[in-house]
Formats: C-alpha cells, structure tokens, sequence
C-alpha cells in the first residue's frame, strides 16, 4: 500500500514539475473578474432566505419571468405551482396505484413537478428540461422516433387477414372531426370556449387516441396547448376501459353482442412485408403531409417485418424507444407549468377530448352496424370501438365486454384489425390538418 | 368579413373524414389485390413453416443435450 | 367502477375550481391572430387536390424547392421522384432478398424513399431526416461514432500474430489512389467525368470498401455526392462476393492458391491491448490528420480490450452502434433526393467505385505475389484480396476461394490480418486526403 | 451467379438511362470552384512533412492556436502535449492495472490524448470532441443524465431504515466548506494559490466525492478548470480504499471501531417509493437551486421504485447511462489539453481536492463520536466516513474496516445510509453555492 | 474596498454547512414521521410477501418443469 | 495558368501510398518490436488461462448445481 501512495505521489511530483515549465502566465491562470459582490452576512442570510422555495411560493418577486420571459400572475407564481405540484401527484398515483400509462404518465407528471419549481428555471432554456425540449419536442423529432418503435412493435396482420374491418378505424375518426365542429361551434356562438382554428383542431386529435400522433399535431398547430393535450390523451388512452363499455353496451343489441366472428386467415411474411410499403406508397399518392407520421411509423414495421436487420428492430423496440420517451415525457412536463396548464383552456381541453373520445367509440360502433346491413360476413360490432386505436388496449376491451355476453366469443385478433387501422386512419387525419394549416 | 367557424369545421369534417375513408377503401382494395396476387404468383413454401420446425427441434436438442452433458459431468465429477 | 369515475370526476373539479382561480387573462388564453383563412368549399377542394401527391407528380409547383433551397427541374420533380423510389425499392429488394449489407441499405433506401416525397419536405431542414442530418451527419458525427463501435466489434489478433500481412492492407489502398489519378484524367481529357480534385477523392475513397470512412470523407470533401457515394459503397460491400473470385483467380496460379500458411502464433492480452494505443500515436506522429477516424476506431477497441469497461464496450456494440446506424442511414437517404441523385455524376461514380473496388483488390493480390519473391514464410496471394477491407466479408471470401482448390485449406484467420489492416490503411489514405485539401 | 450480375447490371442501365433524362445542368455536375492550389512536388512533399505530427510537436507553428481560438505558448504546444499524453498512459494505467474508476477514467483519459493530438483539432468546434462537449458538457445535461441513472440504482432502504445517519453525510460535506475557506485564505494572504471565489468553490466540491455533482458545479463555476477538477475527483474516488482507512483509524479507539449496531429495520416499498418525492419536495421548499441535481437524481429513483416503468428504468441504468457516461468521458477528457492541464492551477487542485476528500472523512467520522454522545443506540464511527459518498465504495471501505477489527461485525449496510446521504448532502451543498453566486 | 475572501469563504461554509444540516434534519423528522404514518395507516400487506414467494416458487416450478419435459424428451428421443 | 489535374492525382497517388505503406512498416516494426518486449519482459502468465479455466468451470459447477437441486426439488414434490 505505502510502495503505491509513493508510486501516486511520484505522479503528483510529475504534474508538479511539468506545471513549472509551464511558467509563461495563461488564459486559465489570469485572476478573473470576480463577479460575486460581497455582502455583510446579514444581508446574505436575507438574501439566501428570500431564494428558498417556501418564500418564493409565498412572497414571489414581481419581476419573476415564466420559461418563455413572460410575466406570470401571482397567482401561477404562488398558489398556482402547488396545484399544479398536487396535480402531478394525481398523475402519479394514478400511473402507480391504477396502472394508467405509467410509462407517459410518470416521466410527464415529473416534469411537471419539475417544471413549477419557483427559481430553478428548470423548464427555462438554460434548464435541463428546456433543453431536451429544444432538442427533440421542438422538432417534433421525439413523436417521430416513437412512432418508429411503435411501428417495429405492430403487427399488422390481423389487418391483412380482414381488410374491410379497416373501416371501422376509419369511422372512428369522426372522433375527430365532430369533436373540431363541436369545439369551434362553442367557440363562435358561446362565451364558454374561445379557441381558433387550429387550437381546436390540434384538440380534437385527441380522439385520435394516439399519444405520438397527438403530441406531434399539438407542437405543430398549438405548442401552447401541449402540456393539457397530451395529459389529456395519454390519461383517456388509459382510461379506454372505463371510457368504452357503457359507450359499447347502449348501441349494441345482445345478439349482436354475440356475433361471432369467422377465423383469420393465415397471412403470408410477403404481404407483411410489403404492406407497409404499400401504405406509404398510398400517402405519397394520396396526402404527402401524412407521410412524416405515416413514413415513420411505416420505416419501424418494415425493419421488423424485413427480418434481415433484427438487431436494429430491436433497439428501435428498445433502447431506443426507452431513451426517447424518458425524453418526450420530461419536455412534455414541462409545458405542464401552472402559467401554462392552469388556464381556463385546460378545462375545456379535457372536456373536448373526453368528448372526441366518446364520440370515435360509437362511431366505430356504429359503422359496425353499418357494415352489418350489406351482405357478407357479420362484423361483432363490438370490435369497431377498437377503431379509436388506443393500441392494444382498445381492443382487449373489446374482448373483455364480448367475453361478458358469451365466454367462447374471443374477439381479440379480430379487434386488432380496427385497432392497427385507427392509428393509419389518425395519422391520415393528422396529415389532412397539417395540409389544411399549411 | 369574419370566418364563420363552424362553416370551415363543416369543410374541415368534409374533407378530413372524406380523405380519410377515401384512404382506408383503396387501402382495403390494395389489400386484397396484394392477397390475390401474392396466393397465386408467390404462394408461401410450406417448407418454410417446417424449417422452422425443424430448427426449433434443432434448439430444443441443443438444450437437451446440454442439459444432459451438465448431469453427466456432475455425476462423473 | 362508478367510485373510480367520481374520483376523476373530482380531479376534473379540481382543476375546474383551479382554473377559475386563474381568473387573469394569460398569455395562452387570448385569441391568436388566426393565420387560417376562409376559402368556398370548391377552391378548398381545390386547393387539397393540389396537395395530394399524384397532382404534386403530375403537375408540379413552378415554385418548389428541394431541400436546399434551390430550383429543380420537372424532371426532378416528377419522374425524377418515381425513379428515384423505384430505385429504393430495388435497393429493398437486394437487401433483404440477396442480404446485401441490410443494416445500412435498408434504412438508406427508406431514407431515400422519404427524401422522394412530393411537398412533404421530409429531408428539408424542417423534415425529420433533415433535422437527423444536421445532428450527426453534417457534423461527421455519426460515422466517427459507427467507427467507435466497429473499433469495440474489431479482434486485431490475427494481425498481431502475423505483421507482415499488414502491407496486403497497405497495397489495396492503390484501388483509391489508382482510381482518383483515373478520375481525373478522364475529367481533365474527355468529357464523360467532370470531377474537381475534391470530388475525385471522395469518389475514390469507395476503394477503401469501408463506410464510416467513405461517408466521412465524402461529407468532408464532397457533400453533393453523399448519396451517391455511400450507396455505391455499402452496394460494393456487400458484392463483394461477386466481384472479387474472378479477379483472384485471374491473378492466381492453382500452386499459389493452394499455399498453405502456417498456424497464428499465440496473441498475448497484453500486446492487443496496447496495440490501438500504438497505432494511434504512430497516427499521431506521422499524420495527425488521420487521427478523427483512428481515434474513435481505437478508443472502441481500446475500451474492449481494457477489460475493465465491459458495460460501455457492450453498449458501443449494441444500444448505440445500432442507434447511429438507424439515423446515419436515414440521414445519408436523405441525399437520395432525385435532385441530387439522379444527375449524370451518378453513373460515373459507380462506374469509378467498382473500379477502385477492382483495382484495390488486384493490388492486394500482386502485393502478396511480390511478397512471396522474398525468402521467408510464404503468402497465400487469396488473401491478399481481403486487403481491401470490407471487414469481415472479404476475408470470407478469401477463405471460401482457398477451399475450392483445396478444401483442408482454412484461410480465414490468415485473412483477418490484411482485412483489419485494410482498414487502418484507408483511415490513413483518408487522412492524406484531408491533410491535402485542408 | 451470372444471371445476377445481369441483373445488377440492368439496374445499372437503368440509373444510366434515368441520367439521360436528368439532361439538364444541375448544381451538383457544374464544376465547383476549385479551393486545391496546385504546388511542385517538392513544397507539397514540404508541406506534408509539415502536417506530420512530429513535425508540429518539434517546430509548432506560431499562428496555432488552441481549441477555444487562443494562441498557446510553445511549450504547451510542443512537450505540454506530450506531458499531457503520457499522463494519459498514466490513467489508463491506473484504470486498468489498478482498477480506478474505468469507467470514467478510461473514456477521460482518451478524450484527453485525442485532445493534444496536434493540428488535428479533435477538441476544437469543429472537432468531434469538441462536438460532444457542446452537444451536453456545456449545457450540463450529460451529468444530469447520469445523475438520473444513478438514482435509478440507489437504494434508500438503509439509509430510511436508520434516518438519524444521515448527519453523517452531512458532516462530511464539511470538506467543501473547509477546503473552500482555506483556498480562498491561501489565495488571499499567500501566493502559492490565486483562486477566485468561484474557483474555489468548484475545486471544493472535490470533497462531495460525487463526479456528477463535481462536473455539475465545474461547468457552471469555473469551465476552465472543469478537466483538473474532473480528474482529481475521480481519481481521489477511486483512492478511497487508501486515503480513508489511515484517517479512520487515527480517530476512532479500539472499543469504538468494534461498536456493533443494530440490525436494520424493515422498510416498506410505500416508504421507498415517497422517499425520492419527499426530499424533492424538501429540496424545492428549502432551496430551489438544488433542485436539478436532486430532481434528476430523484426522478431516476422514482421510476425504478414505482416498479410499473422497468422498462425505463433498465434502460436509464444500462444503455442511456453507458452512452452518456462515453460521451461524458470524451467531453470531459477534452478539457485536458495541455495549455488548459498544464497550469500551476492543476497541482493546486490536486492538493486541495485531496484535502476535501480527508477533511470530509474526518468530519464524518467525527460527527459519528458527537452523535454518541448523546443517549441512543450508539453509531460505529467507521461508518461516518461514508458520508462523503463515493457510493458505494466509501460503504465497503467502512465495512472493510471494522472486520479488520471484528471480523463478525457486518457495517455494510448501516454504511451505506450516510454514503447515499452524502449525496444528497453534496447536491444540497451545490444547491448553496450556485444560489450564492447567482 | 477589496473584497475579504476569507471572511466570504467563512459566511458561505456557515451557510452552507448550515443548509445541509437544516436540510438533512427536515429529512430526519420527515422520515420518521412517514415511518410512524405509514406503518399505521398503510401497513404493508403481509400477503405481499407470500405473493412475491408464491410467485417465485411458480418461477421455479416452471423452470424445473421444463428442465424435466427437457430430459423426458431426451430420454424418449 | 490551368492546373493539370492528372499530374496533381499522380502527385495524390505518390504521398497517399507513400504514406500508407511508411505508416503500415512502421506499424509492423513496432508491432514485432513490441512482440518481443512483451514475450520477454512480461510474459503472460500460464496461470492466467488455468485461472479462467477454472472460472468456467466453476460457472459449469454452478450451473450443474442449479440443475441438481432444480430436480431434486421437483422430484421432492
Ligand atoms: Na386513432
Ligand atoms: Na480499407
Ligand atoms: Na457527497
């Protein structure tokens, strides 16, 4: 022991000498200006008491400035930051103790406890959480990765096996669409919502329920709007089981409740494989300003289905997708701070997108019904709720309620159809928005 | 001069749910044809699924043998 | 069921009694300028028929722009486009159908197929691939991290345990050099190239079949001709196996081929791991310059070699080798845009590319031949082929040449020396390269 | 094999007629304007022994300049460099042979030998060090992401099992404050140091024992002394099995290094889950500024201990921490180029990072004689030199200890409550320091 | 007017050293005071830990299952 | 004044395989040097490989026990 504190101190010898020769005076070694100003400790005691949080919750400086160097209102400054800091405790003791999308829930709601911390700046541009929103949120990149992963982890099989149940995510998407009519409706003729254009649209894609989707439309038509969006899509998505069934059981009749579906047919890895080329062909063909969404999500499945590259497949599945929705979920929470989140908007945010939700259930429902009436294989209209997406759990919904009325009835892989079509049908209706806006 | 809103989300729902529809049916027509052509001119070997078989025997005796070759060496030692 | 929806139901409350606190007019709530603008139904139609991608093909914009900024032809627009993602697919097929270097073909065609897109301005620097790009390619950042991870993946035993075989991995470098005096001679007399010096050496580098180094030297020295030059390099490398038997077996007598070598001395721990240490300060020493690209390969196989580090030597491997590979492939597809690619500088460059790779190939082979003139431990000249890089596939090739003439001949291992060395030797040709244009 | 080269030979063709069409001139085939100069062989050759490494290490121009556009004295040019790159055989040697800290040492120790490669500019802007540096040393995320990781690998349990040893990590931040007075007093009344106020107070943080916390406070202290700092606190974490047992053992008596405590009590995953919320909580009532460093570390701790996002979780522990820790250690590393290492400044860091590091064990351990004089279950005093942290190694210097003394004596665990209080002491500490200077 | 830096150093390690423990005694009493709260109010199920067991010895009962199925196989085979 | 392209390449062709192939002897001088440096003044030690042998077949051990006791159990129960 004592030969290697000799052996570290003839290290220590070494810079020591080294630093001899290095006499000519530096950059580094120049006394810098000192930029700290002495006080008497009085003063500084003062000082370091009124940079406590309990202070500045409590005696907030009027010159205090949001993330974005705006002035706040005293109360976003004070009252305002401990509701939004008890609001992320909801969001994590449902994440934990009800299991609702802890993987979003948990890192959004921590940045936003992150994000109401009085001084720390930690949502401002020099704070780390602005940071990684500037890096991938701003840009959008982050939905974009993630919709990648997603895409490497769908099977789109059971689509190819039932192409017509296709419809059914499309007529969910009237979600959408009724809920933007709806929300401009009460803000044009009522004094209770005030949105433009685009915040309702960027709104109403919550019925799209798809959380990437949603996140990229909001950051793209109203970034002011994100932190409530998101909160609201990612909470709804969880919330599919409590959401659908009342929703599912009043448009049903129990004989169609028990409608069985015929077994899938087996589907080829070659129709696997070109599939999601043939959907980005088809953007391209029909609406170019789906296929960053649509194209991404395309480039994931087709690593997968490929079969060649599987160990970039599965980073995209992993690392990667880990990595980035630790990321997206922080620069999410970090629109959550209580000058941005506790807005009348808010409210009205929540309230549209239970609705777009509501509404894209039963129109999958009923499109079901629809499809009944033509000749042809019957359609368990149970399963065009799945139509919303809210991938996978939308369409164990459906399964669960049509195992209620008849428990040999597994419609879970004839959900899956409507289920993987409602995210191509959103990412459409993304695209539709994004064009109009353009 | 000002926008009726409720009219532009009327277009809005036109066009949006009109695309989106238009999309999913040739999705749908793309979908069988692909089926169509595929099952005829490109019919998956049924070799494939025995190969796989095949190989995931390989991997259960690969399993059994080394478990086996573990208890010999224990016994032996 | 029901307590669960009061309990959100009261949460919603919440933030309903918080929001009147916020009674204040904030910044989110006032109504933005509307940027939207009303249009009659027909013109709207209209105007969503022009955006869809068909009308984008057939009837371009007078005023489109590709990513740069810059005016492109119709041709570029239209057909351009469709040839350009016809050529993607074919780029599909090869790699997942032939296995040509699906790792990096797959995300490259998919990137290209991105870049193709009409109006959606995927590879723009608004567009994700644009945005990919300016991470990590337009800095150079990527291939020196893909390097990394090749240096961490990279056994230098072989060479240890026989040195010499290091010059077969000096003489393949003459593809490069070779090709660029060509390529210019043909610019300077003819009219069928039209390279600068630049152009020709970026071009040229495609002789060095690595590439990290390719798409390094090519971003460095000749960003105009990224696409091109990275297709064409990973295309060589994985055709390897096609190109190189003919031309080793015309420059091969049968006893030559069948020359036995003798067995690899035993490497030490230790020699491996100082090894990249001494190649980077020989680096260091003779040509700083190369010094980027030594670096980062060394630091990997130093890392690996240390012993110490494994969960960051596993990481460089893995999570973030594949990471980087999935961006730098979309990045470099994003140079596939039919504006960049489909011009005549195309077809010279992979016209000169398998010449470089010919020629480096050949050079190998005579450089053993000539070896063997000297006494001493005689060369099997197939593995002279291997020179060229193109780890590990064309030591593979040498091995299975070798086996045709004599099937107890293993020349595999005798192979890795040259292969590894071929690399060192096109990051040192690279480094010349920079050094004379800097 | 034939029938495919005709194949990809069609291909051929067919980039060659689609060339064809691209008739018209684009900006890619006009010649650019050529930037090489052309010279007779004999001054290239001239010009190219110039850029040899040698050749600049023996005659450095006089118009380099270093990585932050300065010039550089001569000999920081010339046997600075090669100083600086010996040291760095020095760390590899002690991260390998004598298993320092590899992990960050091994990645520093590079980054700092790619940084006094001469001419080649690894760690200027444009070089890929000097990238990574930007890309998240300068903005302070990298060590807020690793803070993450480690918090995703902390256990709290002993430290809840035990609450009261908690003061012992906070009596050992005693060696920040310590060290900070007696810098600052050896730089006012002698010459043998020149800190600034804020210098000294990055160099103290040295005694935190904690590398993130260190690199932390460095970059937003004193950035020019961020390399030394780095290095001494990683180093002197690594000598803890030496520097601490000698001070140990000078102050504590026979009968108190064999005190046996009690077994540690149960604690419930409720406890462990609120643990990292409430000292968030803590942290943002008492003092905001502490709040990134505590934050990150607590949001890391949080997922793990949730238990529904192990996912993340995993990932946070394994394959983002190994990319940010590489990254980190080649940022890092570039800051020890020779004209920013090679300063008088150095050496006095060393001395007083090893300061910091004895004083804080001493004061740990001494506070543990205070605590017992008190009524109480009574504290082995081995166990308070684990508050200055360096988890968990100062833990099993303490456990290694008190077995030399009773070898049925288990301190581990009990150790390891101050040693994870350390760091939330040090992160407190850091919190003081950057409030104070803001 | 010079600025005393030792007289600076010695307020800052008394408020520094001051904030860490004020810090770290908060946490104490917290710490307490949760353990008392919660094993009062939120006592850890007992069934937890024979869950996690019961769970684990299905862990087990699986492998050996399939160790068994392995050498059965084998011995057919 | 123009430059002449080819005697510029050839100029390229002379100092890049110059300096490849100086580089690629220096490397094998060095890397036989280093060879017999390290074969005679550090010579790997035999006892290294014993020690890894021994590794693995302690993991074998391990392994082998695991199995055991896997059966044992379940031919207990
Ligand atoms: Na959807
Ligand atoms: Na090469
Ligand atoms: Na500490």
């Amino acid at each position: 022991m004592k030969l290697f504190i000799i052996k570290f101190l003839a290290v220590f010898m070494f810079f020591g000498i080294s630093s001899v020769y290095a006499a000519e005076p530096s950059a580094n070694s120049m006394h810098q200006e000192e930029t700290y100003k002495a006080q008497p400790l009085g003063e500084m005691m003062q000082g370091f008491l009124d940079s406590t949080g309990v202070s500045a919750l409590l005696n907030p400086s009027p010159d205090e400035l949001n993330a974005h160097g705006h002035t706040m209102s005293d109360f976003h400054k004070t009252w305002g930051r401990v509701i939004m800091i008890i609001i992320t405790f909801l969001l994590f003791y449902l994440a934990i103790a009800k299991g609702f999308e802890p993987l979003l829930l948990l890192p959004i709601g921590f940045g936003g406890l992150l994000a109401n911390i009085p001084l720390a700046g930690i949502a401002g541009d020099d704070g780390f959480l602005g940071i990684i929103y500037h890096m991938g949120l701003a840009n959008q990149l982050f939905p974009i990765l993630i919709f990648m992963g997603v895409g490497a982890m769908t099977d789109f099989g059971p689509l190819l096996s039932n192409p017509k149940t296709a419809l059914l995510g499309g007529a969910a998407q009237f979600g959408i669409f009724g809920t933007l009519v709806g929300a401009v409706a009460l803000s044009q003729y009522t004094t209770i919502f005030d949105f433009t254009l685009k915040q309702a649209s960027a709104i109403s894609i919550i019925g799209g329920a798809d959380g990437p989707t949603s996140i990229f439309i909001a950051t793209n038509l109203a970034p002011e709007l994100l932190g409530a969006i998101a909160v609201a899509s990612y909470s709804y998505m969880a919330m599919v089981p409590i959401i659908q069934p009342p929703i599912m059981k009043a448009l049903t009749t129990d004989a169609e409740r028990k409608i069985k579906m015929t077994t899938l047919r087996h589907v080829s890895r070659l129709e696997k494989l070109i599939f999601p080329i043939m959907v980005l062909v088809l953007a391209i063909l029909v609406l170019p300003d789906a296929t960053p969404l649509i194209g991404a999500f395309m480039f994931g499945n087709f690593l997968k289905e490929s079969g060649v590259v599987d160990r970039l497949s599965d980073t995209m599945q992993n690392a990667l997708i880990n990595i980035v929705t630790i990321f997206l979920g922080l620069a999410v929470g970090s629109k959550l701070a209580a000058d941005q989140f506790l807005v009348a908007d808010t409210l009205a945010i929540l309230a549209l997108g239970i609705v777009a939700f509501s509404v894209g259930t039963a129109a999958g429902v009923i499109m079901a019904k629809i499809m009944n009436l033509f000749p042809g294989h019957k359609i368990n209209p149970l399963i065009g709720s799945a139509g919303v997406s809210a991938v996978p759990m939308a369409a164990r919904v459906s399964n669960k309620v049509g195992m209620e009325y008849d428990r040999s009835n597994m419609l879970l892989m004839h959900a899956m159809g409507p289920n993987v079509a409602g995210v191509i049908g959103s990412a459409v209706a993304a695209g539709v928005l994004i064009s109009l806006f353009k | 001069m000002d926008t009726n809103l409720v009219i532009e989300g009327a277009k809005f729902m036109l066009l949006g749910m009109g695309t989106v529809f238009l999309f999913l049916i040739l999705l749908i027509v793309l979908m069988n044809a692909m089926s169509v052509i595929i099952h005829k001119f490109f019919p998956e070997p049924q070799t494939d699924l025995s190969a796989s078989t095949v190989n995931s025997q390989k991997n259960h005796k690969t399993i059994v043998a080394a478990i086996t070759a573990a208890i010999t060496h224990h016994r032996q030692a």
